[in-house]
């Protein structure tokens, strides 16, 4: 409980000051170009994906490697292994690349609490590491202090998106919101794949979210929708056929569902911002696109620009001697009509 | 002693839409081979998939010494002494000779407080059976290496290694050389000497009339009656299974054979252990017989013929034009049809129609548009084929796999009637069929030589060769060795002396 | 045994599914309100449609005694494709940023035949290298997802032009263009399956290749043409889903084949081959969608609905295969 | 045709995928220093530790020409139960907070048993009602699945005891004991196969399984056990995975069956049954362990290492399948 309270506390409206400023500084980095460093060029990178094809990590990776490059490293050097969602595969993965020499790692890991294993190993080969995306317990990160290993996490806390996905909800207001009238806000909740520690901590933050505005809440359906677009838009349109206009808002623990529940939205004659309202998170373009428009109450930028940056820059910083702190914090954007625009200016 | 070693009384089964055995009995003296005879589909397997536990009866009773059984599976009935040479093959083609007459009771040996299978034992034991049946092949060879005689042969002995005190033969002989049927015979008589109870299934009216002490009969799954073999000659045997006489087994021949109609030449085959350089011509309106031993790769060469089997070298050549056979599609667009001695292999569709396992091969004439099925026209014919083979089943809906062996090989007869070729292969077209049904094949190859259509015929059983054949060619190991070409020299001397010259 | 009870025991035999769907049906009816209305019965039809076109396309297969591993993967091919060629030009995110919308049964065509082109390869492998169906479509299946994953980097495809997903909010008397085109696709596998030589083959190839051969029957080509056929629908019902979610990706219509083979048998469509008819397809598509929505509606919890499918699968194929099983 | 030119085409045939895997070896060691290393070779015999002792399960189902769709999910509930049973106690995410870690031999027997258990039913269904061994072990998939859910509540499981990873990191004789599990399970197998009556019934069931009644085999019986064992190798083996990567969650383990049927179909197994011994799971696996690692050294894309596998399983089983294929 103490690290829930710990979580809340981390976001609050400050938080979300500081989040918007992150997310200009790292704007800014991205103007000024990072000067390649020649002594990187003969360093060999492994880079540990959890799934290529999970559309937030394909952003991820796709920046952290043209990042990499701008550092110095050379991209034959580089290569990047798709875990299949599957921890046994990804530590054997991480085994060859042990046996290969790598010179550093970077991993996002399919389980967190495979982490000890995973360190181990890894601090055995004398191979520094930085962890991306999925943040090992708070048990590994202090053995990382206290044993002086070169190893750190470069990422966002999933509670905060969660807090944020709720905070756009509350900030519209009861009444706004409560159009069938029972004083409550009934919602509809779409998960992520259940595992994935994203998925549980925007399920249960953004309710809480929710509750900690003093707003009554009431769960009509919650769903597993493992990502999915199509899975989404099949149990969204369930949903609303069982409960009709009782449905106030729609919770998806990302963009792509949060866009497959809008196609079931428009098909039962619903109207965003009008009569039900619907939040997504990750910032995808269309996302966007509809917070602009108005078909999306709002989503929550995932800012992979400045967490695959960080990373690189940890990666860099162990290979040059420079140390590292063994957790780099990035913060989520909350994104609504307001911000929009700003957010995708930023991504074009 | 009981008078009988074994009894079935008021025996019934019915499958749905059939009734195959109606208040059916049956009584086995010890010591006496038991000859269970009736046409195909009168229920003679059946009645003995019943004994053996493979069919649960609907009614009746079974006594082994006098005293009433119950058997549930074939495991019980091994366990009561009773073993069966199945109709339909049941090999384990992936296996050893020795685990196939094993399955299922494997001798044992401890290994430590482990029960491990005794190899040595298994390998030993299976060398003797094989040398009691006269054959002499490793224990350890891959079943589905051997020819169908041989699995045959080790089918038997497996029964006889039961040791047993009821023996089952359903058609043990349908796919033996003839010398394989003595080395049975010579079994048979060891077994009854020996105080063993037999029945003994076979469409070969001689083969009865050799090893048969009691005569059993029954006519559409009932019940006609049991006679002492003396007593009854073959024509009362026929009568009483069909329910009428037949005079003649083969009908007269209406027509004389025209021009050479199609000429294979030189035909080898793509493995240097099969068929080489085999010729031969057929003539219009012809019956053509292929002799020669089991084994004698007569099925191979009209196989190569029929597009079935890669060819190294050959030419075959059709109303005086060469055409190229890769598939069966084209040999049955040079007019040639081909039915297969391997009835459950390559024959019928098991869990299709009759409907469809007759029409199968006659798509492309009944399209409507060139696309559309006519349903209607395929129907007639089917129907009247039903009538005119006089196939024993319900309706054209019924699954094939629901006929006796006979009725499923007619219905592929009239598959091939239907497609209405000039020339027709028919690779032991009477096998596992009953004398009326075989009078009927025969009557109908007649017509359809007398209509100028041409007909191969392959056939093992010397009668039928030299009865039907206007002219015979005879293969010995893969090579042609004889023609004979006048009906007069036909013997079974002249045929065995080109048939073993290896 | 009287007759009675005999009767009762064999029609429980040959509709236990049925029955059981229908009283499942009739309890959600019963206990939550909505179940049984006109909306929520469209939205099963809708969730049936693509369902149907998959089950119909993998029936096909299972006919011929095979089966089809790569039908959730060629799905995601069809569905990135037609995502790619469809968004809207002032879609930021365009994939080919200069291209202009294509018609969408251009569109629509490009991928059939994509999809039926590697469905030709597998039936190539199946019929002249004799790999069996389960290992050829499952080297498919990771090949098409490879193919994919290159193709459209997993981007998410969105931003549709407005007549692609016309097609799921689009209606034609009152009733969905997602739906016609599922009966359409029915009625048009119905008329292959019996009315057509094509279709004899196929249950000939699964009830006895070997005699097949004999018999003259092309088994070879009928093969291929079958696995392409397939895929084809496969690449249809991608583009349906697409058209309905808005979106798509490379994970769309993950697994999709192991429903659509449950389907197919719980119809009774048997898996080793020659059975088989359109009727079985949409019974068990019907099973499953309705089984689902009823889940849903009764509030069971989710981790709970996998097992209720795998029992429904069990218990439906219990009663189901007894009608095969020669009483001994 | 010279004979020469036949033999060389033999050698092709028995042995091309050996020999494909062989110069693809030579290749990498050429260009990637560090793929011949002792160090890597270990790390790949690893890597084919727990691999094998699926296949080597899963191979028995194949054998009966039956397969276990439900492989995957076992050795996730393996995995996981075993996971719950064996965390520190100073873990702060302890699954069951108080309980004190368990011996681990009495937690992999609870593993082991559980899974049988899951098996024995799925080959119920099998044996006594006729379910197709692939819906089957297809439906005992998503009950598997969902159990696991529930179970742990999708909590991804770690902070194990060292005695419980030790049996990745240690080592007797210099060999990792997996791998000696590993030699151990494949002894065990070979001996079940071939010195017992039970392995014979289990060639005997996949040869000609109305034979094999009729001959007296218990059929039933011998099939049963088949699917609970195959189940308590499956639970092993997710041990033993969850032993390596030091931690497991539900998605452990998910698509393994796909790879371990195509290994055991490339080592030589008949997915048609009856065929297959203990090295053609050591070769299929071998293969698939050699190529995933060589792609990976030779810096092959993720997405193309897709296709690279597809391809590989084409043309591995269109090699070797003609082996069987009747001189025609
Ligand atoms: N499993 C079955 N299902 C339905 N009908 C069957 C089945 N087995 C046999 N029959 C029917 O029972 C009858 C008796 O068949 P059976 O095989 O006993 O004949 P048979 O006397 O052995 O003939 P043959 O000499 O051709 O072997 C036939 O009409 C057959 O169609
Ligand atoms: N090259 C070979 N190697 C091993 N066995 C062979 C070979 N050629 C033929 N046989 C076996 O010999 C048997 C008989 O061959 P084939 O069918 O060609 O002879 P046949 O004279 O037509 O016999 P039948 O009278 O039974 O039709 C077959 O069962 C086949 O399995
Ligand atoms: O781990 C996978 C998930 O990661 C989250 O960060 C992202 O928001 C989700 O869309 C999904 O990609
Ligand atoms: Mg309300
Ligand atoms: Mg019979």
């Amino acid at each position: 409980d103490e690290e829930t309270e710990a979580a809340t506390e981390v976001t609050t409206e400050a938080a979300t000051e500081a989040a918007t400023e992150a997310a200009t500084e790292a704007a800014a980095e991205e103007n000024a170009e990072p000067v390649a460093n020649p002594d990187l060029a003969d360093k060999k990178v492994g880079v540990c994906i959890y799934q290529f094809s999970d559309n937030f990590m394909t952003l991820f990776r796709t920046e952290l490697e043209d990042y990499l490059v701008k550092l110095g490293f050379s991209k034959e050097n580089i290569t990047i292994q798709d875990g299949q969602n599957d921890q046994a595969t990804q530590s054997n993965q991480i085994d060859a690349f042990i046996a290969d020499g790598v010179d550093v790692l970077i991993i996002n890991p399919v389980n967190t609490s495979s982490a000890e294993t995973i360190t181990d190993k890894v601090v055995d080969a004398g191979i520094p590491l930085v962890y991306i995306n999925r943040e090992p317990g708070e048990d590994e990160e202090a053995r990382w202090d206290e044993n002086g290993w070169d190893v750190t996490y470069v990422g966002c806390d999933a509670r905060q998106s969660g807090t944020f996905q709720g905070e756009i909800i509350s900030d519209l207001g009861l009444d706004a919101i409560d159009k069938n009238g029972n004083g409550k806000i009934d919602y509809v909740m779409i998960e992520g794949d259940p595992e994935n520690v994203d998925a549980k901590y925007r399920t249960e933050f953004s309710i809480k979210a929710l509750e900690d505005a003093g707003l009554e809440v009431e769960c009509l359906d919650d769903q597993v929708g493992n990502w999915d677009q199509a899975t989404a838009q099949q149990l969204v349109a369930n949903s609303l056929s069982q409960y009709g206009d009782d449905v106030e808002v729609v919770f998806c623990n990302n963009d792509a569902m949060a866009l497959g529940a809008l196609q079931s939205i428009e098909a039962a004659g619903r109207t965003v911002g009008e009569d039900i309202y619907l939040v997504g998170v990750d910032a995808l373009t269309e996302a966007l696109d509809n917070v602009a428009s108005g078909k999306m109450t709002g989503t929550v930028f995932n800012d992979h620009f400045s967490q695959s940056h960080a990373a690189a820059i940890a990666a860099a910083n162990y290979l040059t001697g420079t140390e590292n702190e063994h957790y780099i914090g990035c913060d989520y954007v909350k994104v609504t009509a307001d911000n929009v625009a700003d957010i995708q200016e930023k991504l074009k | 002693m009981a008078e009988f070693k074994l009894e079935m009384k008021g025996i019934c089964k019915s499958f749905p839409g059939v009734k195959a055995l109606d208040n059916v009995q049956l009584s086995l003296r010890p010591g006496t081979v038991h000859a269970l005879m009736g046409e195909n589909g009168a229920g003679k397997s059946t009645l003995m998939k019943c004994l053996f536990g493979i069919y649960k009866m609907d009614a009746g009773e079974i006594y082994l010494d006098g005293q009433k059984v119950s058997i549930n599976n074939p495991d019980e009935a091994m366990k009561y002494g009773i073993a069966m040479v199945h109709q339909e093959l049941q090999p384990i083609p992936a296996r050893s000779v020795a685990e196939n007459l094993y399955e299922g009771r494997f001798p044992l040996k401890s290994f430590g407080p482990i029960k491990v299978v005794d190899h040595k034992k298994m390998y030993e034991d299976t060398a003797y059976w094989l040398k009691e049946v006269k054959m002499d092949f490793d224990p350890k060879a891959m079943l589905g290496d051997l020819s169908i005689g041989q699995m045959q042969s080790v089918e038997i002995a497996k029964a006889v290694s039961h040791q047993a005190k009821v023996v089952i033969f359903d058609e043990p002989t349908s796919s033996l050389s003839d010398n394989e049927v003595e080395a049975l015979f010579r079994i048979m008589n060891d077994l009854r000497d020996k105080g063993v109870a037999m029945v003994y299934i076979s469409h070969k009216m001689d083969e009865i009339k050799r090893i048969a002490d009691d005569i059993t009969i029954m006519r559409d799954g009932t019940y006609v009656g049991t006679w002492s073999a003396d007593e009854l000659s073959t024509d009362d045997i026929i009568a009483k299974m069909v329910g009428r006489t037949l005079t003649n087994v083969y009908p007269e021949r209406k027509n004389t054979p025209g021009e050479v109609i199609m000429e294979v030449k030189h035909m080898t085959s793509i493995s240097d252990k099969s068929f080489q350089d085999v010729s031969f011509n057929l003539r219009k309106g012809e019956i053509l017989g292929f002799g020669g031993l089991v084994g004698a790769q007569r099925t191979e060469v009209l196989e190569g013929v029929f597009g079935i089997r890669a060819l190294k070298s050959g030419e075959v050549y059709v109303k005086g034009k060469k055409v190229t056979i890769k598939h069966p599609a084209d040999a049955m667009k040079a007019g040639i049809g081909l039915i297969t001695e391997d009835r459950r292999g390559n024959g019928i569709f098991g869990c299709l129609s009759i409907k469809d396992n007759v029409g199968v091969s006659t798509y492309n004439k009944y399209l409507k548009a060139g696309i559309v099925l006519d349903h209607k026209k395929i129907g007639e014919i089917v129907d009247s084929s039903i009538k005119k083979l006089r196939i024993k089943t319900p309706n054209m809906k019924e699954h094939i796999a629901n006929l006796s062996g006979g009725n499923q090989q007619k219905v592929i007869i009239a598959r091939w009637l239907a497609n209405d070729p000039d020339i027709l292969i028919m690779d032991e077209p009477t096998r596992g069929i009953d004398v009326g049904a075989k009078h009927e094949i025969y009557e109908i190859m007649n017509d359809l030589a007398a209509q100028g259509k041409s007909i191969i015929m392959v056939s093992s059983e010397m009668a039928e060769l030299l009865g039907m054949s206007d002219r015979v060619y005879v293969m010995c190991d893969g090579k042609m060795r004889g023609e004979i070409k006048d009906k007069k020299d036909m013997t079974q001397a002249k045929v065995m002396s080109y048939a073993t010259q290896f | 045994m009287d007759k009675k009870k005999l009767s009762f025991k064999d029609i429980m035999i040959n509709y236990g599914v049925i029955i059981i769907v229908v009283l499942l049906v009739i309890y959600t009816g019963i206990t939550s309100k909505n179940f049984l209305s006109v909306n929520n019965l469209t939205n099963i039809l809708m969730n049936m449609s693509s369902r149907l076109v998959i089950a119909l396309g993998i029936a096909g297969c299972i006919i011929t005694a095979g089966c089809d591993l790569s039908a959730g993967r060629m799905i995601g091919l069809g569905g990135c494709i037609a995502g790619t060629l469809l968004q809207k030009m002032d879609y930021s995110q365009k994939f080919f940023p200069n291209m202009k919308p294509m018609n969408i049964f251009l569109a629509l065509l490009i991928v059939m035949l994509v999809c039926a082109l590697f469905g030709a390869v597998t039936g190539f492998f199946i019929a002249y290298l004799n790999v069996p169906p389960f290992i050829s479509t499952m080297a498919m299946m990771e090949i098409v997802y490879g193919i994919n994953m290159i193709y459209t980097n997993a981007t998410p495809l969105g931003g549709y032009v407005s007549s692609y997903t016309g097609i799921a909010s689009g209606r034609f008397l009152g009733i969905s263009y997602l739906i016609w085109i599922a009966l359409l696709v029915a009625v048009i596998t119905w008329f292959i399956f019996n009315m057509t030589r094509h279709g004899k083959y196929m249950y000939a190839i699964g009830g006895n290749p070997q005699a097949a051969e004999v018999a003259g029957v092309p088994v070879k080509k009928t093969l291929i043409i079958i696995y392409a056929k397939a895929a084809a629908m496969y690449g249809l019902a991608g583009f349906m889903l697409g058209a309905k979610a808005g979106g798509a990706s490379v994970q769309l219509g993950y697994g999709y084949e192991m429903e659509a083979i449950a389907a197919c048998t719980i119809g009774g469509v048997s898996v080793s081959g020659g059975r088989g008819k359109v009727s079985s397809a949409i019974i068990g598509v019907a099973v499953f969608e309705i089984l689902k929505a009823a889940l849903q509606f009764l509030g069971v919890n989710s981790n709970a609905q996998w097992i209720a499918l795998g029992i429904i699968i069990f218990v439906a194929i219990s009663l189901d295969i007894r009608k095969y099983v020669a009483r001994k």
